[in-house]
């Protein structure tokens, strides 16, 4: 989040606030904040995510919020939601059904109540239950009164009233003092469950910085929170949460996009080479953009252009200039940089496209998840253009794989498509912080040397092209996208000259399946069932196969960061189990490929509601499948 | 990156020309266009390898092929994008792009009101054919009214657009009309281009004599260009015709009209021209079907360019946050340890 | 296809109203917009059913949903080009598009200036809010430069573009200006532009309260109001100020500049708009930062319409070859027969 | 072409010119014209198409042009060629090797030699064999004189020289009567081949009507063309191709480019429809505009829009008016379409994208031919966005196919995208005539009744929504690229929704399968080698495949006109062989389709030069994979 920049400094221990009441340790919690678009939920549902990773347990966060930017109150279509699950062992997703709703309006109730699990726990702002507010969530009466919640825990707590009664003596219209009742909540649940409030603290203090009335306010709303749990009777018990045993080392909680972001600044660095993104805002990729910048003083170019196509234009520019080319945008983005991504790749100019997913076609639901841009990306171009196609397990593999797209991107001269998508993008996870100097360089070298310079003189290896920047003594040439001849690189139309170069093309692409790590099987390495995945999946597909496994069940995970090439080794891995099942949150693409590649009969779990799987669906889907035989 | 020092022996035009065979029909305007730039360009005293020459499609894209510096022949409309990011990322580098009337005004519209409110430092020449050349005839956006084309066998009904209008309407801080025949106005319009501090947009009357020929004759016929052709210059006024005895005069409602010189009304009467001011460019841009077509500079003034404006901005982040520190950046916000 | 008989019940704005609750941030400047549409509809007397709105993407091409008419919300920037398609094959209908900066001027001002230059009978109404509302608040084609906004932390380095010159530049027939808060000026610009017979263009200063609050704050706020704005009628000297004493006049040299009236100066000397001249609209939408905001028509003037063209061509091909007979089409040319 | 407009005469029988000649019959003749690209050779070539086509043989054509307008004269690059093939039996391609070369310079000579057959006949314009014309081809010494053509029959003759004479007494510049040249060659190669030069006369006359002057010129020279080969000594003997025996009924000559915009016009004539094609110009497509631009006096609108997108846009705008909405382009154009298609398919309206396939990448080889776009047509959208996609197989069948697109696009509400491509687009063949009241009628009914109205009810065979045309009182509704409630087709971000209208979009594509016709299966109904093609290769295949069986190889061929969805039949097919083998004009994209979805091991034959499968090469190959077993 660019929010946070500036407080760099580590954060010492969690506080231990005096505890008179009950503890009870839970091994993991999920929890789902949700209210009016204008409530701030997201930033409620972050603050807490930061909270609980400094605190040491691993966490995993589902953002979910309409494309309306504040829509009207207490509407249905209105309600925005953050669920995290965090979890004093290692997790993998926000989890299935929450533990406990954090409910600022009776329309949140509402959409969220079907989720929550059996005796889970309702925190509710009763100050928002009035009659005009209940009808429009569809209520005839008021729910947290008419013992349709008895087999909840629920806790009905005057949130709005509360906090308007902290911000006495300020200077603050009732409408400002209002919208502080988001960090009333978080406070009461971080101390519901002993979430240490100090990175909020700090991060209310920066974040407000030119407004000390509004450091004042809020501060005031979330410690009003955090002492009302602790005074109110109403609490008895308190719910800790240990810290997870993570790998050692220095952790900070990092978003898929935030991490995209520092993965391609990170290679930059490690190239010793400019940077330049150029971008349209487009839900979810602009966070990229925003990210980036902050990221002047690196020699990062930023360029809000006038559509996708001269973003992804300005970027090709900028890498025949000797940047490193980068653009990020959504699937209604990628379609329309589909012919400059084939001129970077007839001309090969090292050329990066991230392309965060969101549930389409068309316009669709914009800020909702999906996989389903996949087989666009492979095969979208006009005639056979093949790129090299990667994408990103989890929001802190993000990093790597954007690092990837940048080494793969310079060394082979080709345009490398990232395919992110919006659960990673917004999610957010513990992310073990890299040192610089483990990292590896970025070798590249421009061409300099005039002596039997060939524009199209290929590396015998790589097979790409010499990188040449304009302003090179001796080396003037011309490039473009007509076909060009071997080596020469003069336009041609020679027949046999075609298909020798959409040939060598292909094989250029090929290659990088050389250049990747050997594919990991996490299960029995043979046996009845592999499950292959892609993308944002991970992690649900994940612990699915592991607790199938944990029942005895012979069952596998593969899970593909490259697409295009295919890993090599992944012929030798699929005859060794009897059956394949591809999971996608999409009609099924990735297992379209799988058939093509194989000649392997493998199914799809396929899911296409804008949301992730959830665990539980997946192994019911799988343990169908196992016993389909 | 710094400017690479001038070489000693001075250029020729020769040292401008490609390898490659130009493949323009012969009779072509772009002949002229691709001479006159070759013969300026040793005269501007930079070195050969720090010009690019960027181009979209069309004929008049295929100009880069024939120069013998960098060159990018890109995609069609899009080539002030690929320019804009080549020059912001690379001050150090002189880059021009050409482009059509097809490419740059129809496909391509968006791009290049862009680049010129941007003011990126590129050079465009637009070489206005008033016809598709590689697409073998179409209409194009310059095409008259009524326009009888392949795609228009009963005559276009759209009004065109002119070209000077819209770089004016996307405040374009250099903006200018030159002739494919004209050599010496050409020339001296492309220097002028060149030493501009920002985006600079020609218009060059071009002559497809295949798909148009004929296209600007009015201006270009030996016998009637005087009297049809208004030469601006800055400070002058605004005197034009074969016996340089026609003026331009501002009536009182604002509304220009021809007057004959000699007699009753003398020079002083007359629009001076001002490259400078604000009304000027759009004054002689919408003269219309009884005036002169004016060539020449309509405007050019001076403002923050974008390229200057980024690299400001980046130098001064420099300047307050230290060079980019990523160990730091990685480390950034709230962290803790796990032992 | 002819006119639809007009309905005997006078329609009213609640039949205008569509059963879609209205999704913009309470407080927005669009809801105000949508009011008057609602409003001066059933004045016009257009059956309902006869009525488009097209939209691109963004908070503003929301506006559809929420009119009891035919509506199509398309893809970002794309609009003024499937109003084009629909109006001139459906020359019965009323097409409205509804854009804003960004969707108008980023990613579709190719299509919409094309829009304008061909005369197509669509009226645009771009609300004109300075940023990106829908993606949360980048800054837009139409932020003042060195605005600062998520996606420019430093400030943004291009100049703005202004959507009047824009329009003008495409040689719009009819261009024109309000405010979202200013009702009545506002239902007469709206009337007006549906009574254009051509292409008709309105920037509409709308505020976004939650990503650009008050940036029309100095032609809105009770207080300032007066001073800041200028009221454009046609014919009418161009005065402005709470007590309407100050005026435009034009310098010898044709840059405005504005007077006080009374003691020297009066009425008489000041500047007389006319929607009709030429130069009119450029001189008034490049005052600058010194003057007030000009608000009502810059340009309002007649030309054949796309769609009339289009039209009479189709109309003379068929007087002259007759209805289109398919089977002599397709025996078109040399034949012979196999037997 | 819509040059030929205005000449509807039937023509007389072909004239018989005297002959004290030795006539020889011939079954088949290939001749190649060649010259430079300002000489006119395609129009000499399609004149000779016409003459004999009017005298009954079947033929077959390939033009193949440079990019460049008029190349400079004499050069290799410059050289624009016609070929074609006439026959008295039936045929399918334009032939792999010429039996006859007409060569205006020697630049045409170097480029086309190596293909004449041995023993063939070379008719060469002697005045442009000069010394700088040879250098510019790379010849040392005078191929004409030097005895390097010994092998071949060589008919020099001085074609400008004699052109020019012809003209003597016209008021015209050296330069225009030049370019009469191409009418002396046609007419001097029409005598030689006994063909019928009256449908040309006609073309002259009406194609100059304007000028006098002109129509005198090139009357001129064709006849005095024509003369020279009766009078000279130098040609011996005068070839003969009877008629061919083809199926009774009125035949024209057409191009692919021509067919289909007479298909789209006859669909709109039988559906009683305006008909709207907005497009942008692109080769091969542009023809598309400029033939249907002539259609003004049928309800045809045609709009050359200010780009490709602005041109779809359109094209979406009058389907949702009511019109049949259609564009036409080629690959680098499509892919700025999709984002535009995909707003057609979310809003479910009728859209025709007729996509004439060129030799790419990016901007490529523009004037050769491939068949590189199948896999860009089918996924190249953002989400899963299923749309129909046909290929037309023949010039000819471009009319059916153009015709079928726009049935199932009107019937289902759904985007269809026709792939042509440039061999089909400007070659020619000769087409019978379907009688008008032979097509059939396409029923479309606009929805007028309010009651019960809901813009997304479905109809429950073809799940196509109602097509209402705004201006219909009472069914005022708004749709757009949102996902859409079912039914209502209001906005909606439901999950379940979600899946299910993803679902019915697809199933709705999907039906179509039932409302083609069954696949025809050419050669043994099973056995060895089944051979699937698609699109413009269906010649050369079909040719090859029947050589073969000839020779009593088990071989048989489909050709797919239904690519999306494929034919519901095929899965029944193919297993009736032991191979499959998949010959494209790209690197493997029908046949990735056909592994994924019958899990055969198909394999392809693929070549990617911009130039048309030789039949040669094709049995050269299928033999090849015959033996492999
Ligand atoms: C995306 C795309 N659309 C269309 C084309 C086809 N095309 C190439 S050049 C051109 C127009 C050329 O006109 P202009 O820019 O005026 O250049 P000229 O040839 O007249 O110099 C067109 C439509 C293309 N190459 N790419
Ligand atoms: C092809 C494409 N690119 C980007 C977007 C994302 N997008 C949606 S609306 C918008 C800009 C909105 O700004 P504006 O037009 O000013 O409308 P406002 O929301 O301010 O009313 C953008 C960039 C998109 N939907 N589609
Ligand atoms: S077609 Fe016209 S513009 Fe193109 S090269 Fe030929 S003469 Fe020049
Ligand atoms: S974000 Fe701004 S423009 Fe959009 S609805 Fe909210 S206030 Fe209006
Ligand atoms: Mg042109
Ligand atoms: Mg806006």
């Amino acid at each position: 989040m660019s929010e946070e920049k500036g407080a760099t400094a580590h954060t010492e221990a969690p506080p231990s606030p005096k505890a008179p009441k009950r503890r009870e340790e839970r091994e993991e919690v999920v929890i789902r904040f949700a209210g009016d678009s204008g409530d701030g939920m997201q930033l409620a549902g972050m603050q807490f995510t930061n909270e609980t990773a400094v605190a040491g347990t691993d966490v995993a966060t589902l953002p979910d919020f309409p494309a309306e930017i504040r829509a009207p109150a207490g509407t249905l279509f209105g309600v925005s939601g953050f669920q995290l699950n965090f979890s004093s062992h290692e997790i993998f997703t926000p989890g299935d059904n929450p533990d406990v709703l954090v409910m600022m309006n009776p329309a949140a109730l509402k959409v969220n109540l079907k989720d929550l699990k059996a005796g889970g726990i309702i925190i509710a702002d009763t100050a928002e239950f009035t009659e005009p507010n209940l009808r429009k969530a569809g209520y005839e009466t008021n729910p947290l009164e008419d013992g349709s919640l008895d087999k909840y825990q629920v806790f009905p707590v005057d949130i709005t009233t509360m906090t308007l009664r902290a911000m006495e003596g300020l200077n603050l219209s009732q409408k400002v003092a209002t919208r502080c009742k988001n960090f009333y909540a978080l406070g009461l649940t971080s101390w519901l469950f002993t979430r240490p409030i100090e990175p909020t603290i700090r991060w209310i203090q920066n974040r407000f910085k030119k407004d000390p009335e509004l450091v004042e306010a809020n501060l005031r709303a979330l410690k009003t929170g955090y002492f009302f749990g602790e005074t109110a009777e109403m609490f008895a018990v308190q719910y800790e949460v240990k810290p997870a045993r993570l790998a050692p080392g220095k952790y900070r909680n990092i978003t898929g996009n935030t991490a995209t972001a520092l993965g391609f600044l990170a290679a930059a660095e490690r190239a010793g080479l400019p940077l330049f993104l150029g971008s349209y805002p487009i839900t979810p990729a602009s966070d990229i953009l925003h990210e980036m910048a902050n990221y002047k003083h690196f020699n990062v170019y930023t360029f809000q252009a006038e559509d996708e196509i001269a973003a992804v234009g300005a970027a090709v520019g900028a890498a025949y200039g000797g940047c490193i080319g980068i653009t990020a945008t959504s699937g209604p983005g990628l379609l329309l940089k589909q012919e400059t991504i084939n001129l970077a790749l007839m001309t090969e100019l090292p050329l990066i496209i991230a392309d965060i997913q969101r549930a389409g076609p068309s316009t669709g639901m914009p800020t909702k998840t999906e996989q389903a841009d996949l087989l666009m990306a492979i095969y979208g171009r006009s005639s056979d253009s093949p790129v090299v196609v990667m994408a990103p397990a989890t929001p802190g593999d993000c990093f790597y794989m954007a690092f990837e797209a940048v080494r793969i991107a310079l060394k082979y001269m080709v345009p490398v498509i990232f395919v992110s998508d919006t659960f990673l993008a917004n999610g957010a996870e513990p992310w073990k912080i890299p040192k610089v100097s483990e990292l590896p360089r970025i070798e590249t070298e421009f061409r300099t040397d005039p002596r039997g310079f060939q524009p199209y003189l290929r590396d015998p290896e790589t097979l790409s092209r010499p990188w040449v920047r304009p302003g090179t003594p001796g080396l003037e040439h011309r490039i473009g996208g007509l076909e060009k001849e071997d080596i020469t690189g003069n336009v041609s139309y020679d027949p046999a000259n075609h298909e020798k170069m959409v040939r060598l093309r292909a094989e250029k692409v090929a290659r990088v399946a050389m250049d990747i790590p050997l594919t990991e099987v996490r299960g029995d390495s043979s046996g009845k069932l592999l499950v292959i995945g892609w993308g944002g999946t991970y992690g649900a597909i994940l612990e699915a196969v592991e607790r199938l496994r944990a029942q005895g069940k012979s069952i596998a995970h593969v899970h593909l960061r490259y697409l295009s090439p295919l890993p090599a080794d992944l012929k030798n891995i699929i005859p060794l189990f009897e059956k394949v099942l591809v999971p996608e949150l999409n009609m099924g693409q990735l297992v379209k490929i799988i058939r093509a590649e194989y000649l392997v009969d493998a199914k799809g779990i396929n899911k296409i509601q804008g949301q992730p799987f959830r665990v539980s669906e997946l192994m019911e889907k799988m343990q169908e499948f196992l016993e389909d035989s | 990156m710094s400017e690479v020092t001038i070489p000693d022996a001075k250029l020729t035009r020769k040292d401008f020309t490609s390898d490659q065979e130009v493949r323009w029909c012969p009779g072509c305007g772009d002949y002229s266009i691709l001479a006159q730039m070759q013969k300026i360009l040793p005269e501007l005293d930079i070195p050969r390898e720090n010009l690019v020459f960027v181009s979209g499609i069309g004929c008049a894209s295929r100009f880069p092929y024939y120069m013998n510096t960098y060159g990018f022949h890109t995609i069609h409309g899009r080539a002030p994008a690929i320019a804009t990011g080549l020059k912001v990322s690379r001050p150090d580098l002189h880059v021009w792009v050409v482009t059509g009337d097809g490419d740059g005004l129809s496909i391509g519209g968006n791009h290049l009101i862009h680049a010129l409110r941007r003011n990126v430092v590129i050079k465009i020449l637009l070489f206005n054919n008033r016809i598709y050349g590689l697409t073998k005839g179409q209409y194009s956006p310059t095409s008259e009214l009524f326009k009888v084309t392949k795609s228009t066998p009963y005559g276009s009904v759209d009004y065109p657009i002119n070209p000077i209008e819209i770089a004016l309407g996307a405040e374009a801080t250099f903006v200018a009309r030159t002739i494919d025949v004209d050599v010496k106005h050409q020339q001296e319009i492309l220097k002028r281009a060149h030493e501009h501090k920002g985006s600079a947009f020609v218009e060059i009357l071009q002559n497809c004599n295949v798909y148009n020929d004929l296209a600007w004759e009015s201006v270009t016929d030996r016998n009637t260009k005087a009297d049809n052709t208004l030469v601006l210059e800055h400070r002058k006024p605004l005197i034009f015709g074969k016996n340089r005895d026609k003026g331009i005069r501002l009536r009182r409602d604002m509304t220009p009209e021809v007057v004959t010189l000699g007699g009753e009304i003398d020079q002083s009467e007359l629009l001076v021209h001002d490259e400078t001011k604000p009304g000027m460019g759009h004054i002689l841009s919408r003269l219309g079907a009884h005036f002169p077509t004016p060539i020449g500079i309509f405007r050019a003034v001076k403002r923050m360019t974008f390229d200057q404006g980024t690299h400001v901005q980046m130098d001064n982040a420099k300047k307050k946050l230290g060079p980019g520190n990523l160990e730091a950046m990685l480390n950034r916000g709230d962290t803790w340890v796990v032992e």
